[in-house]
């Protein structure tokens, strides 16, 4: 396995795609070069008074050009001061870290809600078999163009100005979507009724997790969420989102 | 002696604690570098003067609930709650792990009551590790932890009771929540302790103005990180003019120039905590951040540098 | 009520405290802001809450040798020794001075014994000043100081006396550097206090390892600036938990945000200290702060936020 | 008086002039048209974890092109992180501060030792009268070509590389040089060594002082120098640098 260093990274480029979210384009050849889908990079601030990493997940790979695309929302002082790093600047990164998705080939349903669209990207794009896509928001979209070309796209908004109104489970029920397995990305709240969709049409789902991380590669055990089973790794029912997830089997955690 | 002379002479960076021998002054902060297993891609375990491991508990524990970590300006708050895999799979698992360096081993010792952290004490004795380290300053549980910690008459009844059971040199972690360090310093000295280390984590609180709440889900946690770092250095310095026995000085430290005002205060070796989070190779950092400083500095024993402030 | 009512809705940001009547609840942490002078040219001083004055003893005190500041991770220390012209200085110069503004008046109090606070609080008595803050809790004096402020027996006593020899209302300037803060605080509240302010600063250290001495010319300091606010933010919280009186909230406040910290913690007014230092305007910039959230998520009345964490 | 607020200026330019010494030019149109010889600039550092101001003499002031130029050298992490912003980026400055050299028409002696001689060169430019100007340095000389238009410029090294060898007052000893009033600039024994040269020669001496501060502006009391006298404002014997100061009369102040 190779190492995932912290290094400084050029940016290639960066652009707002709506209101607070960014996209972000890392020169990375060696992350490019092992990165999955699903897996994320730990960011750090130069402001000092900014210690700990921003994780954020990959949303596509370039191989060839050697780039990684990131995708995210300023939610804090972090990720502002992120937002206004330059094309030339230089980014202080960490990773491929976690597991990412595994990718099977069944019949397949991707869930995406806000800011957890972008992981989705380039699992889609990796993904060869038959897909149907549910993407939700809260109003404004952004990045559902880049889907269409990996599979029908479906959206649903809050407000009902684009696709469905309500949530993703609204979408997928209003268009009668069904799959043998479920990867999903976005907040608790919708990972728990992502779960309980794929359980009423027994599909399996792979459910990517947040949460607050402080050594991004499983040493601190900040990051954990709780397993149905004693993990192998701490003994008990915890799972660390950084080592073993972020990506995890719906069945084997507790949400 | 001329210059060449000096510049080839080698630089001996060996100290010694409770008749143990380390390679050098620096070791991981407990909690901060689990067994080494996660870092030993970055740093090569066998170049520490130590690896001291997250705190070991009789039982298996979970810890507290999530979110157990928040930033805080220069630092962070943790309430882990010192989840651990409890000591069967510490002597299983991680002891032949570390043993697989040439290193040498600090096991941090935790536990919900006396008996707890001598039964953990007494197993470890008779195992490979070589010094115990024994936490009774973590402000992230319940039960035990900075509850032994924070009254000189505690830690000297638990110091002593720990003592009994171990066959290995004893660490006293104290607290730096406290009024009188020197105080809680000179009972660990005199319960037996080998050394003490300090600090532990500052007690500490996040309030999450948008959701009007506490950000950690433990309410309180511990302070780390280079904000705490003159505390520490003015509580390594108090404790070093009470006691006799060595100290294990941490708080802050992010290269070599941190671990020498610790070196100075008073420290005879130094702990690398939080940085490792920022810098995965933050221990080597240090490491060579000290040696670099002996040279330019014609230093030839880092003992000379040992509590030499305002000598 | 629809939107548009909440919108145009008078915020109240007044608050009381010892029967004290404040326009907001934003002041100055005691000398951070000299007597208001200096910091006149970038603030209007009406729009403060209060002023809280540097430390005024019967007679004037040069302070410590240099250098008297150092910067550390996020903070500073300071030693200045709470150099100041004395009170009759005070009284003719700064009081007038001060009075010149539409804001209340808080004097921060020190002596080197209960008798010299007693005197400086009798002839304050008598004058225009709001509040007196006892400052039992500067850490970079030898006599007075932190040596009344940690120990709960000796803060109830000296809370006592002063409020014997006090018209006006008196605040307990609590030091962190203690084990239990709650504990003091009930001392205080005892003694008589009619509000808390912590925290003051916390001890700590700075060593400059190429002159391997202590950076400050008296060895130690007082931590303050962002640094330190989780702890602060901790004991103000605790000791919201262990009083009824009314608390002023102080340690690292840099904007609106950490002052709503410290409000949702428990404290009834913030005081803004180092943050001063970094920008001339920080006081401002912190009612704005605070104006801006209550406007954003219409609350009409800071008291709704006092201690409102976890509610 | 027009108020020092803190504000954010645009660099013109930033050179070395030698090792570790670097040349910055500030856009600062307000602080060039008020400020004086011998005043100076707190500069802040955007690393959030460096807090406190970083002062710094200004060197010299263009007025007509709203110019204002220090020069300084890298000793923390504090000038370094200055030394590498580069033409076209913004520091939030605070200035000018202080009260500045008396300008006195009298024969001058101008004395500066190491990072002490850029406040002398404005000075210098703006004292109309006759001058000499000693300039001593450990070895490698800077600015000194920069002084040669506004008086006879000697020089002293440490090491004899350069001039006379030894300090200011060597060189000026050697030179037989003397004045009715001396300027001066340097570290503190340079300084007690100027204030006892001027009592033999009996000048009145104006000696530019440094100390750590944390306001800047006479609010902290961090800053100060004892006094022979009591202080007007401190009502003991210390003196603010930075607001009564950097330039005290010799014969004020004890060093
Ligand atoms: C595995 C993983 C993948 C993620 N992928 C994305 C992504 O692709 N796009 C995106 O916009 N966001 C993503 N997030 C969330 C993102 O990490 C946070 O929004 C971001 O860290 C906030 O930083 P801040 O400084 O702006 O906020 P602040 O609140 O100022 O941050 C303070 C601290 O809290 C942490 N923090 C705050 N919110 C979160 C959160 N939701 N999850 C984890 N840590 C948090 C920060 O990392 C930082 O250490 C991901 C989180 C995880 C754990
Ligand atoms: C009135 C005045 C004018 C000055 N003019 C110049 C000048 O023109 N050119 C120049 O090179 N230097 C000048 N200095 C010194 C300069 O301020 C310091 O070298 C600089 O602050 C060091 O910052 P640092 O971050 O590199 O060092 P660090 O040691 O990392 O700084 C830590 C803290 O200590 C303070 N500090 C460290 N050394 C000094 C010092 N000697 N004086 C005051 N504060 C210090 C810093 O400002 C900072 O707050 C002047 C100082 C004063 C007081
Ligand atoms: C995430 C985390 C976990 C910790 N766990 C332990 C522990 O299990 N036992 C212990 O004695 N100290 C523990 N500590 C405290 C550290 O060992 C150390 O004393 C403290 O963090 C100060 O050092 P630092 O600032 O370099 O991190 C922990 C600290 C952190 C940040
Ligand atoms: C330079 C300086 C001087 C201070 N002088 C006093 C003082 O005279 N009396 C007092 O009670 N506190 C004094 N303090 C403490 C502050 O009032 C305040 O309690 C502390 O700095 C924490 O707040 P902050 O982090 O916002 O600065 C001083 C602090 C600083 C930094
Ligand atoms: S962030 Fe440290 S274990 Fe996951
Ligand atoms: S730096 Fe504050 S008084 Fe001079």
């Amino acid at each position: 396995m190779s190492l995932a260093d912290k290094i400084r990274l050029k940016i290639r480029q960066q652009d707002r795609l709506e209101d607070g979210v960014y996209d972000l384009w890392i020169e990375a050849k060696d992350m490019a070069a092992t990165a999955g889908p699903g897996q994320f990079i730990s960011l750090y601030c130069n402001d000092g008074g900014r210690l700990l990493p921003r994780p954020i997940s990959i949303c596509e790979i370039d191989k060839k050009e050697g780039l990684i695309r990131l995708v995210y929302r300023v939610i804090g002082k972090g990720t502002d001061e992120i937002s206004r790093f330059r094309s030339g600047d230089y980014i202080e990164c960490m990773g491929p870290l976690g597991n990412g998705f595994s990718l099977e080939d069944k019949k397949a349903l991707i869930i995406g809600g806000g800011i957890g669209i972008p992981p989705l990207l380039e699992l889609a794009k990796q993904l060869k078999c038959e897909k149907d896509i549910v993407l939700g928001y809260r109003d404004l979209t952004f990045l559902d163009k880049d889907f269409e070309s990996y599979g029908n796209v479906y959206l649903s908004t809050e407000d009902g100005s684009v696709g469905t109104k309500g949530n993703v489970i609204d979408a997928i029920i209003e268009h009668g979507l069904t799959a043998d397995i479920i990867y999903a990305c976005g907040p608790t709240p919708m990972l728990r009724g992502v779960k309980e969709y794929a359980k009423s049409i027994g599909a399996t789902a792979q459910l990517s997790l947040e949460e607050r991380m402080a050594c991004g590669i499983g040493a601190c055990l900040a990051c954990v969420c709780q397993s149905k089973d004693l993990d192998h790794h701490t003994n008990v029912n915890n799972k660390r989102i950084c080592k073993e997830g972020p990506v995890f089997y719906a069945d084997d955690i507790i949400l | 002696m001329n210059n060449k002379d000096k510049n080839i002479k080698k630089i001996n960076m060996e100290v010694d604690i409770g008749g143990i021998r380390f390679k050098n002054p620096v070791t991981t902060a407990s909690g901060t570098f689990g067994s080494g297993m996660e870092y030993s891609d970055y740093v090569d375990l066998s170049s520490l003067g130590a690896v001291t491991t997250k705190g070991v508990s009789t039982n298996p524990w979970p810890g507290n609930p999530t979110p157990r970590v928040a930033e805080t300006y220069g630092g962070m708050l943790n309430a882990i709650g010192l989840q651990n895999p409890g000591i069967d799979v510490f002597l299983q698992r991680d002891l032949p792990f570390l043993k697989s360096y040439d290193t040498k081993i600090i096991v941090n010792v935790v536990g919900k009551t006396a008996e707890e952290y001598c039964e953990v004490v007494e197993r470890l004795s008779e195992s490979e590790v070589d010094m115990l380290e024994i936490n009774i300053s973590c402000p992230n549980v319940k039960e035990g932890g900075i509850a032994f910690g924070q009254d000189p008459i505690r830690v000297e009844a638990i110091t002593s009771q720990v003592r009994k059971y171990s066959k290995k040199p004893i660490i006293i972690k104290l607290s730096p929540n406290v009024t009188d360090i020197g105080e809680i310093a000179r009972a660990a000295e005199a319960g037996g302790a080998d050394a003490i280390s300090l600090i532990n984590t500052l007690t500490g609180m996040k309030i999450d103005i948008e959701r009007r709440d506490f950000l950690l889900a433990n309410k309180i946690g511990g302070l780390s990180g280079p904000a705490i770092k003159p505390i520490a250095v003015r509580m390594v310095y108090q404790a070093a003019c009470a006691v006799k026995i060595p100290i294990i000085g941490m708080g802050g430290i992010m290269n070599g120039e941190d671990a020498l005002e610790f070196i100075m205060a008073g420290a005879t070796m130094v702990a690398v905590g939080t940085a490792n989070f920022i810098n995965p190779r933050a221990t080597k950092e240090v490491m060579d951040g000290i040696e670099a400083y002996m040279v330019r500095n014609n230093i030839g024993d880092i003992k000379e540098l040992i509590g030499c402030v305002g000598k």
